[in-house]
């Protein structure tokens, strides 16, 4: 099993998420923006930073590198994508996902151990996952507030791809207190907090996070048995 | 060359808490009368003069906008 | 056109007015130039002298007294050192073919002038002295200062530097794992933005600023050069074309930089793979002074000799002078000395993160530093004469007239809570004051997960990360200074802090190892200031010795002061401390096991001068400050690591400001635990909850270690007192015959102040 | 009620790496013949008809924008 970690300039979070595969006993791939060559991966993680600085707008300019096309396309076949705070801004100009994340309503960059709900377990990256579990898991960015058109919100609602939503307060002002939205398909998944610093409650608030990448070891795995 | 400006404003629906903080602090410093205040982006670009119209309009919505969010004016001004 | 002044030139007119005075240079000092060079310096050679000279890079004032570090550092103290004093930064040896570097900067006054920059800039600075020595940086914290909490211009400066060390900081990926935020109004027109960055290497993979290797070239990296903080320099341009208008402008030039962390990010990772590919055989960042002081100290620590091509540097600005070049503060630059055949594969590395490097000059051997400017000498001089050679100062030193008075103005004679309900009403009052309430408002704007290897960071005793993720070797580090003890008296008061820093890093279980420093005062032509320095850093050099621990390099910032008020003295004492396995870490708040007592180690006197309750009950600062006692500290220290490695502590929290009741608070709300407290019948009950003696650690201990722990304490002669045990089931703080504190109630108050202020 | 626009951009002088990071940006979206790119901020307010000139220079020079590294507009728009 392949996790690919994709490295823009300016990504932080690499590390971190190839760490995370690791824990799950999965190989981490690491994939560079300026190729356009997945290596032969089962998945990809799409991870936080401040690619290229976050300067125009978070994502704008990171979803135009040769690395996102291919991404693009493995998803649109079904490859299973997750996107992770800035990761998840990549996605959404992408338009793998719909939606943008806007700054917090508070102005502040905010960093917290943040409670989860999980509230669909049937993508590629919650199989693990009780519906309805609440999970801890940190939060850190200054432009997390998601916001769509009130009609995709409701599309979203409509068809249970809102997947983690934040209960005990919300840290942004994201509407619905969303956290984390899926594609039709469920393959692809974006959420603003940080499950890959909660593999190991030495270094973050618990391991609750290393249920998402369980998980994608079930879904590449049925895709082969297939 | 041709000095072009292009402005980004959030969408009238779109919650935009910068501006409204700027509303809410402005009678602190003891400014009164400013009733409703929109943060948005300013760009100011310097283009070659082969640089058309359409073109702009491309980079202004596909790029330096997010049509989720924002609306954007192009204006080619005199340099 | 400008006109560029050269060497040639100056040897037509030697005579030719200069305006060394407006560049900051005194009569003695530009005589002295002329002497060197033999001849008038040209404007590009005038203009780094000027900056390499001043206090600012030539420590002028402060110099004479590093005889203290030399004096006070035994050859065992030595042995971990594998860079000190005269580096970027200090690198101690931390086992397992580990070093670590850490270093504190202060960004004091750019941070009050545009405080979201001023900020930002600084830690910018400090992660690319860590970087020039070949480490990654790992870590950052920033020690703050600020006016009265409840100032007006608190209300602009706080929240704008608060944004601008979390906005660099948390875009470079670097984990904010500790700092401080101080309140008193004499920071006022003048807050303290310190900032330190730890990072690793691998021992073999240490770097060191040396242009060695005659023929090597010198390869300027990162962003292009602008106007940026040539403010002084610009008195140069206008004074001898001041018909340009383009130059003529430049006199009102902000001297602001803007930093811009995704250039330095890019930077560091383009770094890492340079050293990693052996292709750098010296570097040196670009700080203050810019290339003025990079190709100097390259140079001086060298072979001697560089010749640098001055025109080949790019620019974002027009129409830059030669002197302007040289002494931009451009920021996210660096300079590296490279083999020419490692020159194509540096500039791969440097194309493939989209970093702009271009090569500027090489390493000669005549001993010289030659700039060309469009193939003219605008600069020819011996190195070390720029860098190293600048003038020393004997500044008067006067113990203050009116220091005896302050320290007879005992505070015993200001009123204290005696009964329970005051006694309860100062506890609230305290934990709420500025000073002592949560700065969680402050440091939830910072990252503290990226890299995935921050182990405890705010609100720990010290900040702590993991280096090998293999072994689970770690560092810890603290940083502190309390400068109203320092005022009363400056040599106490710095071991105070040194001892305080040293006590927080050992309360996580990590052993100390050595020291940094930012040494922030008012302006030494005060004789009054520069007793408060010179005790100050004979203070902490002594009590270095004591601990057997090294300073390895500091900062001194001064000329802090508003008007002719200076700061309170404010020696920002970091301790590092090194811990062979993260997972032994001790942390602060109680109630991780299930049964635990509550132990106080060391002892409480009656020492209130320069107490928090002092400042926030009767704004009164007199008196003594608590007592020193090294030895216990060190005695403490072992405890505590020994307790740590033993598995016999459960959590454990330093008492410093507030003593033993906010210690209580803190440990309590951080583990979300209530716990019943009996205080000695024998000790008035106000000494006991808030004296801030020294030398003191609250920790919990699992029932089941109790008694080898404590044997262990009486056997080495540490003294203890069991104060209470531990309460899972309880919501509250119970402190027998005072009060019982609902712990929500605590929340409140402690946590409630600085939104309330800032939001 | 009047409606008016603030313009703040970075001092020529002082660098704008988001402006930078878009010219960068630019040629790799296929959008070749910018030149340049400063990127500053845009207010829209809307204010009283009390509210004069005078004032509104002080909003823009000591709350929206920052002298020390940015120059400002101010203009009236109709509404
Ligand atoms: N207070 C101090 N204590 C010990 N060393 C100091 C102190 N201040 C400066 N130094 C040392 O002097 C050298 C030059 O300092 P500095 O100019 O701050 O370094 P840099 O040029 O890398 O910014 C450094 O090695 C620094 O550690
Ligand atoms: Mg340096």
């Amino acid at each position: 099993m392949k996790i690919g970690v994709i490295t823009f300039p300016g990504t932080l979070d690499d590390v971190d998420a190839a760490r995370a595969a690791r824990a799950v006993e999965a190989e981490a791939v690491p994939l560079w923006h300026a190729d356009d060559d997945l290596r032969g991966v089962d998945a990809v993680v799409v991870p936080g930073g401040f690619s290229y600085g976050d300067y125009l707008r978070a994502g704008a300019i990171a979803r135009f590198a040769p690395i996102m096309q291919s991404v693009v396309d493995a998803a649109r076949r079904g490859m299973p994508v997750l996107g992770i705070c800035n990761g998840f801004q990549i996605l959404c100009e992408a338009g793998l996902l719909p939606g943008v994340m806007l700054r917090n309503v508070g102005l502040h960059f905010v960093c917290k151990d943040q409670w989860l709900r999980v509230e669909n377990t049937e993508t590629a990256w919650t199989t693990r996952f009780e519906p309805g579990a609440e999970i801890l898991i940190p939060i850190k960015n200054i432009d997390g507030r998601y916001t769509a058109s009130a009609e995709t919100v409701r599309e979203l609602e409509a068809e249970g791809r809102v997947v983690f939503r934040y209960v005990e307060g919300n840290p942004n002002g994201s509407i619905n207190d969303i956290a984390g939205i899926c594609s039709p398909d469920g393959r692809v998944v974006g959420l603003m907090p940080h499950p890959e610093h909660a593999i190991d409650a030495l270094t973050g608030p618990s391991d609750d996070g290393l249920g998402v990448f369980y998980s994608v070891l079930d879904a590449t795995r049925s895709l082969v048995t297939a | 060359m041709a000095r072009v400006v292009v402005d980004v404003i959030p969408k009238p629906e779109i919650l935009d808490p910068q501006g409204q903080a700027i509303v809410k602090a402005l009678p602190r410093l003891g400014f009164t009368g400013v009733r409703d205040v929109r943060q948005g982006k300013h760009f100011e670009l310097e283009v070659d003069d082969e640089v058309d119209d359409a073109t702009l309009e491309k980079i202004a919505e596909g790029f330096l906008s997010n049509p989720v969010i924002e609306d954007y004016v192009v204006r080619r001004v005199e340099s | 056109m400008t006109e560029i002044d050269t060497v040639d030139k100056a040897a037509t007119d030697p005579d030719r007015p200069q305006p060394y005075a407006e560049l900051g240079l005194k009569d003695d000092e530009y005589a002295r130039i002329r002497e060197i060079l033999g001849r008038r310096p040209t404007e590009a050679e005038l203009a780094m002298y000027s900056v390499m000279w001043s206090e600012h890079c030539s420590y002028k004032s402060s110099k004479v007294h590093w005889r203290h570090w030399k004096e006070n550092t035994t050859p065992e103290m030595q042995a971990k050192l594998l860079a000190g004093i005269g580096e970027n930064a200090g690198v101690v040896d931390i086992g397992d073919g580990w070093a670590v570097t850490f270093k504190v900067e202060s960004h004091n006054h750019p941070s009050y002038v545009e405080p979201y920059q001023g900020a930002a800039t600084g830690v910018g600075g400090i992660v690319r002295d860590i970087l020039a020595m070949g480490a990654r940086p790992l870590a950052v914290m920033d020690p703050l200062r600020f006016g009265a909490a409840d100032h007006p211009d608190t209300k602009r400066v706080l929240p704008g530097v608060v944004a601008g060390i979390g906005g660099y900081g948390n875009c470079l990926g670097l984990p904010n794992i500790g700092g401080e935020v101080v309140f008193d109004p004499s920071y006022q027109g003048n807050p303290l933005v310190n900032a330190m960055c730890i990072g690793a290497m691998r021992v073999e993979d240490l770097q060191l600023a040396k242009a060695s290797g005659v023929g090597n070239k010198v390869i300027l990296f990162g962003a292009r050069t602008g106007l940026d903080g040539i403010g002084g320099v610009s008195v140069l341009a206008s004074e001898s074309f001041s018909d340009d208008e383009d130059v003529a402008s430049r006199k009102k030039l902000p001297s602001v930089q803007v930093g811009d962390p995704f250039t330095e990010k890019v930077l560091i990772e383009c770094c890492m793979e340079l050293f990693a590919q052996r292709l750098v055989v010296g570097i040196q960042d670009l700080g203050g002074a810019g290339l003025s002081c990079a190709t100097s100290e390259l140079a001086s620590a060298g072979e001697g000799g560089m010749h640098i091509e001055l025109d080949k540097v790019p620019l974002r600005a027009k129409g830059m002078t030669p002197a302007e070049v040289l002494s931009s503060e451009s920021q996210e630059r660096m300079c590296a000395i490279v083999r020419p055949e490692d020159v194509d594969a540096f500039m791969r590395v440097c194309q493939k993160w989209d970093v702009l490097a271009t090569v500027i000059g090489e390493v000669t051997d005549t001993g010289r530093l030659v700039i060309t400017w469009h193939g003219e000498t605008v600069v020819d001089v011996p190195p070390r004469t720029v860098a190293h050679e600048g003038p020393e100062y004997h500044r008067p030193i006067a113990r203050p007239a009116d220091q005896d008075e302050l320290q007879a103005d005992d505070p015993a004679k200001l009123p204290r809570p005696s009964t329970p309900e005051e006694l309860r009403e100062t506890l609230l009052r305290l934990i709420s004051s500025p000073n002592l309430a949560s700065k969680e408002w402050v440091t939830s704007q910072y990252d503290r997960y990226v890299r995935g290897n921050t182990v405890l960071a705010q609100p720990s005793d010290s900040g702590m990360i993991r280096i090998d993720e293999e072994t689970g070797r770690g560092v810890a580090a603290s940083t502190d200074c309390n400068g109203r003890y320092v005022k009363l008296d400056p040599y106490v008061g710095t071991q105070l802090a040194l001892a305080e820093a040293y006590r927080n890093v050992a309360t996580t279980g990590a052993t100390p190892l050595a020291v940094t420093n930012c040494l922030n005062f008012g302006s030494p032509e005060d004789p009054g200031v520069m007793w408060q320095f010179e005790q100050a850093v004979k203070g902490l050099a002594e009590g270095c010795r004591e601990l057997g621990i090294p300073v390895t390099g500091g900062n001194v910032s001064f000329y802090n002061q508003t008007g002719s008020t200076a700061i309170l003295p404010t020696p920002v004492v970091g301790v590092l401390g090194v811990i062979d396995d993260v997972r032994r870490r001790i942390p602060t708040g109680i109630g991780a096991e299930p049964g635990e007592t509550l132990i106080l180690l060391g002892e409480t006197s009656d020492e209130f001068g320069g107490s928090e309750w002092a400042h926030v009950v009767h704004g009164h600062l007199g008196g003594r400050p608590p007592q020193v006692d090294l030895a216990r500290e060190k005695l403490l220290a072992e405890i505590l690591v020994a307790g740590s490695r033993d598995g016999m502590l459960s959590a454990a929290h330093d008492l410093s400001e507030g003593g033993l009741a906010q210690a209580l608070v803190e440990a309590a709300l951080i583990g979300q635990t209530g716990a019943r407290i009996i205080l000695d019948e024998d000790q008035d009950p106000f000494v006991q909850l808030f004296s801030e003696s020294a030398g003191r650690v609250l920790v919990a201990v699992p029932r089941t270690e109790e008694l080898r722990f404590t044997e262990m304490c009486t056997a080495r002669g540490l003294p203890w007192r069991r104060i209470g045990v531990v309460d899972p089931e309880s919501n509250a703080l119970e402190i027998q015959d005072v009060a019982t504190f609902p712990l929500d109630e605590l929340r409140q108050a402690w946590e409630g102040t600085l939104p309330a202020l800032f939001d």
